[in-house]
């Protein structure tokens, strides 16, 4: 019982990481209704120039703020390039696009920083809580902090200003928001750069949790992201926050009791039994 | 008000306006009549900005605003209602005047409170998501919408489609009402009976050209009924 | 040609298998972001035939062929129903789920005196059939080729046939499609298999090319990449994917001077390329208009 | 099943033969991503000596995209042993490819990690 309590917090710990990248894609797709291949590259270049940052200085705060500001550089380049013109387009040019700008930046990423693997300044110094037979990283928990800490924010915008209706009427049906005034490329690009900054945040977690860097990153975090924002019904930020630790829970428990290289295996047969099975609310055309 | 040279828009090859004139007087009602597929929708379209013409000049109180983008035409003072009516489905009948109204920064509570006089039906469901509305009761929402915008031009794009009776004559009483405040409206109708009855000058369009403009008595209504449905018999 | 421009001109014709079969779900209207799982398993089940059971190298190609086919229509059976991004993202965790297989797969026979099979995931050794038969590289080359060409030429066909613009409305809107009496679904389930046997019978060939096969080869990287190849050559003709895998591959070699940089040029080119022509270079309308000036 | 595998031994006379096999090792030269290797290749126990090998590189993920420009090994005075320098794209895991003609015509790939020092075998 023991070790099943641990796998969940365990889970529920990666699952905050998912989350903030599954929100990240499910805002970009929300708006422009097409899946980023760049994000999660844009995250690992924005992580690398932490990292190169960190050559010079450790402050963890403007390492944050240089990996926020790398990723939003690098995702207004991918809206600007990939998205802009495609916005009436087929979705497969979009995303053909956005892959070959992954390309692009992690070429850019490993030029600046050839070597396999580096080493990046920790989040916490000290070793992790523990209270009774259990015990919790506290990186772990900063990062569910920042994943909550998002959505109340993202909530927040989304519900109670007026930028946040003019996103959730650009996610609804841009062609009426366009005859309602609302200018669908400027609040697309601003979403996007939200949602990169998101990002950018979440790459410095996880690096500094894990207090290394590897050019996996980009995959890692689109592939992760992705399966969040599909897990949770395809369009939904609740849905994705969900899915991310839905994804962090079958991942944990499927690694412990099935053993590691169990552990993928169950999450995509999980994501391709539910898209077989196709339920109602997975196809939500709603964002939240 | 509004004048319209010679505007041609084409989807790829396919020219759907070929090279259409028209004008709006101020304070007037205008209709554009036309069968199915005369280009009544691309017209309006391409004056909102939402379609950008091939070539010609569409000039709205003395300045040009064809290149304009859709959200710079809503700025400038033309609303468009557009054909099946586009709400925001997941969104409160409120928010969805709240978008309307985004170009504007303040005075939005007595605008809604006018509206919502005017439209009594819209208050009862101020809080309901307008996905769940009526056909009906969306139409009015989309014209409520339009008119957050404070529009000085409102381009209305077959409001009574796919509407009952009772509702269509709905409709047109708030067309005549918004003319009485001095809304100029442009309006393209299916039902020419009713749209001649509020008109003061309407055109018949065909296969992208204008090849009628008049006011109501200067052509029979069974005459321009049949050119309206089925098209001329001379081209 | 020295054997550095038979090994390019090889891997421009095996990637264009693959290619090809992400080009001919395109047509119908699909992405799919997995069809390098249908390629790993006609290089497993080709490898299998020829270094395990002793099969001669045409055998073994069918089988690979039949077995791509067969998994695809499994997955395709059970994903019939969705569109757009759910399609391509039950394709991605398909082939994932093939990749992790191929990981778990140990089968190994002593033929000849050796031990010969796929080991997880330190790879599959010795499917040397093509090195046993003095095979030089110029003559495996012309057998890639040679299916390559019969490949084109059924395309050709289809694309002239009924089935072909059948094809196409189904890719354009297949509501509309079905209305007009298409069975969407049948059409679809067989397009996905053909697709797989497609990807299959590249993954053959190349796991008797390199000789060595490994999970790893089976990643995303290579259904993206093939989905790149059909997009950026071309959505109008079959020869559009050709073209894409040619222009990657050639401009590998042709900017050997890039050396480092060859991803930042290509990538930003690619992007740029997509801005101008969304659906390729050969998309329908340059197609159209070359059939239509003669 | 029995009767399969002596049909394969029938049908395939040339499997009888042995198997080469070869050991690498580079040191890194300084320049980036240039190694200097040493390739022993032996079969049957003793070096296989006045073959041609051409030493090819490649990625485990996506196959045929990254090769590398093959170059040709220089024999060296021990028996069995050749020399090459590879210019690699990155540091990191690569698969070398050995291609052997001459007395015998072979294939081989070799799993090898490129590090700031020189190469580790990966299997």
């Amino acid at each position: 019982m023991i070790d099943f309590i641990q796998n969940t917090l365990d889970g529920l710990t990666a699952g905050a990481s998912y989350a903030l990248l599954g929100v990240g894609f499910t805002l970009i797709f929300g708006v422009l209704r097409r899946a980023n291949l760049s994000y999660g590259p844009a995250i690992m270049f924005g992580a690398y120039l932490a990292t190169w940052a960190s050559f010079s200085f450790k402050g963890l705060l403007l390492l944050a703020a240089i990996a926020v500001a790398g990723t939003v550089l690098a995702g207004v380049y991918v809206e600007r390039l990939c998205f802009a013109p495609h916005r009436r387009g087929p979705a497969a040019a979009a995303m053909v696009a956005s892959f070959a700008i992954w390309m692009q930046l992690e070429e850019f990423a490993t030029l600046l920083l050839p070597r396999h693997l580096y080493a990046f300044p920790a989040l916490y110094e000290g070793g992790p809580l523990n209270f009774g037979p259990f015990f919790v990283r506290v990186e772990s928990l900063l990062i569910l902090l920042a994943a909550v800490a998002t959505c109340i924010a993202g909530w927040g915008i989304l519900y109670a200003t007026r930028f946040g209706i003019a996103v959730r009427a650009v996610i609804d049906d841009p062609r009426a928001a366009e005859l309602s005034g609302i200018n669908v490329g400027a609040v697309s690009l601003r979403v996007f750069a939200a949602a990169s900054a998101i990002g950018g945040l979440t790459g410095f977690l996880i690096v500094a949790s894990h207090e290394q860097v590897t050019p996996m990153l980009g995959m890692w975090s689109t592939l992760k992201g992705m399966l969040a924002m599909m897990l949770g019904g395809l369009g939904s930020l609740p849905g994705a926050i969900a899915g991310g630790l839905a994804l962090g829970l079958i991942e944990a428990h499927s690694q412990w009791y099935l053993g590691p290289q169990f552990r993928d295996f169950i999450a995509y047969l999980l994501l391709f039994a539910l898209l077989a099975a196709r339920p109602r609310w997975m196809n939500t055309r709603s964002a939240y | 008000m509004l004048r319209v040279h010679d505007l041609v828009t084409a989807y790829g090859k396919i020219e759907a306006l070929k090279g259409v004139s028209l004008e709006v007087a101020q304070g007037s009602i205008t209709c554009l009549l036309g069968p199915n597929g005369a280009g009544k929708t691309t017209l309006m379209m391409t004056i909102a900005g939402v379609l950008k013409p091939k070539s010609g000049s569409i000039r709205f109180s003395e300045s040009e605003i064809s290149a304009l983008p859709a959200h710079a035409i809503v700025s400038r003072g033309i609303a468009l209602v557009p054909e099946n009516r586009l709400v925001f489905p997941t969104m409160t009948v409120l928010e969805n005047l709240h978008a309307g109204a985004y170009q504007r920064r303040n005075g939005f509570a007595e605008d809604i409170e006018r509206l919502f006089v005017r439209f009594p039906r819209l208050k009862e469901r101020s809080e309901q998501l307008a996905g769940t509305l009526s056909g009906g009761e969306q139409q009015m929402l989309a014209v409520a919408r339009a008119l957050m915008s404070r529009p000085k031009l409102l381009l209305m794009d077959e409001p009574s489609l796919g509407l009952a009776p009772l509702i269509v004559e709905e409709i047109f009483a708030i067309i005549a009402e918004l003319h009485r405040d001095g809304t100029t409206i442009f309006l393209v109708e299916q039902n020419a009976h009713m749209a001649l009855k509020v008109a003061h000058r309407f055109y018949l369009m065909e296969q992208g050209r204008v090849t009628f403009s008049g006011d109501p008595g200067s052509l029979a209504e069974d005459e321009v009924i049949r050119r309206a449905y089925l098209g001329s018999s001379k081209n | 040609m020295d054997e550095y421009a038979i090994g390019v001109l090889t891997s421009i014709g095996l990637l264009s298998f693959v290619a090809a079969s992400a080009y001919l779900l395109l047509t119908a209207g699909e992405l799919s972001f997995g069809q390098q799982g249908f390629f790993g398993v006609g290089a497993y089940s080709g490898g299998i035939a020829t270094a395990m059971l002793g099969l001669p190298l045409p055998v073994g190609i069918l089988m690979a062929m039949l077995f791509g086919a067969a998994a695809a229509a499994l997955v395709g059976l059970s994903t019939l129903r969705l569109r757009g991004l759910h399609f391509a993202m039950a394709t991605l965790a398909a082939a994932e789920m093939l990749r992790i297989l191929f990981e778990l797969f140990h089968w190994q026979m002593e033929v000849g005196g050796e031990t010969v099979g796929p080991d997880g995931t330190q790879g599959f050794r010795g499917i040397r059939w093509v090195f046993e038969r003095g095979v030089e590289p110029l003559g495996f080359l012309f057998i890639v080729y040679g299916m390559l060409a019969f490949m084109v030429l059924c395309f050709v066909f289809l694309e002239r046939s009924k089935l072909g613009a059948t094809l196409r409305a189904l890719g354009e809107d297949p509501q509309l499609a079905g209305m007009l009496g298409i069975d969407v679904l049948r059409l679809k389930l067989a397009v996905v298999a053909a697709a797989g046997a497609l990807a299959a019978l590249g993954g053959a060939l190349f796991a008797h090319h390199n000789t060595y096969i490994e999970p790893r080869n089976f990643d995303i990287m290579l259904g993206v990449h093939s989905l790149a190849y059909a997009l950026i050559g071309g959505l109008g003709t079959v020869f559009g994917p050709l073209l894409g895998v040619a222009l990657d591959l050639g401009v590998l070699e042709g900017t050997r001077f890039f050396q480092g940089y060859r991803m930042i040029v290509f990538g930003g080119l690619v992007a740029l390329l997509l801005v101008w022509r969304p659906r390729g270079l050969l998309d329908e309308r340059f197609v159209h208009w070359l059939r239509t000036r003669r | 099943m029995r009767r399969l595998l002596l049909l394969a031994l029938l049908v395939s006379p040339a499997a009888l033969a042995q198997k080469t096999d070869a050991k690498l090792d580079c040191k890194f030269t300084g320049t980036d991503f240039v190694y200097d290797c040493t390739i022993r290749l032996n079969r049957g126990g003793e070096p296989l000596a006045g073959a041609q090998v051409t030493v090819g590189a490649d990625m485990p993920s996506m196959p045929m995209a990254h090769n590398i420009k093959p170059v040709r090994a220089r024999p060296t005075k021990t028996p069995g042993e050749y020399r090459a320098t590879l210019d690699l794209e990155m540091t990191g895991e690569w698969a070398v490819k050995l291609r052997i003609a001459g007395p015998v015509r072979d294939q081989l790939i070799l799993h090898y990690d490129f590090t700031e020092s020189g190469t580790v075998p990966r299997k």
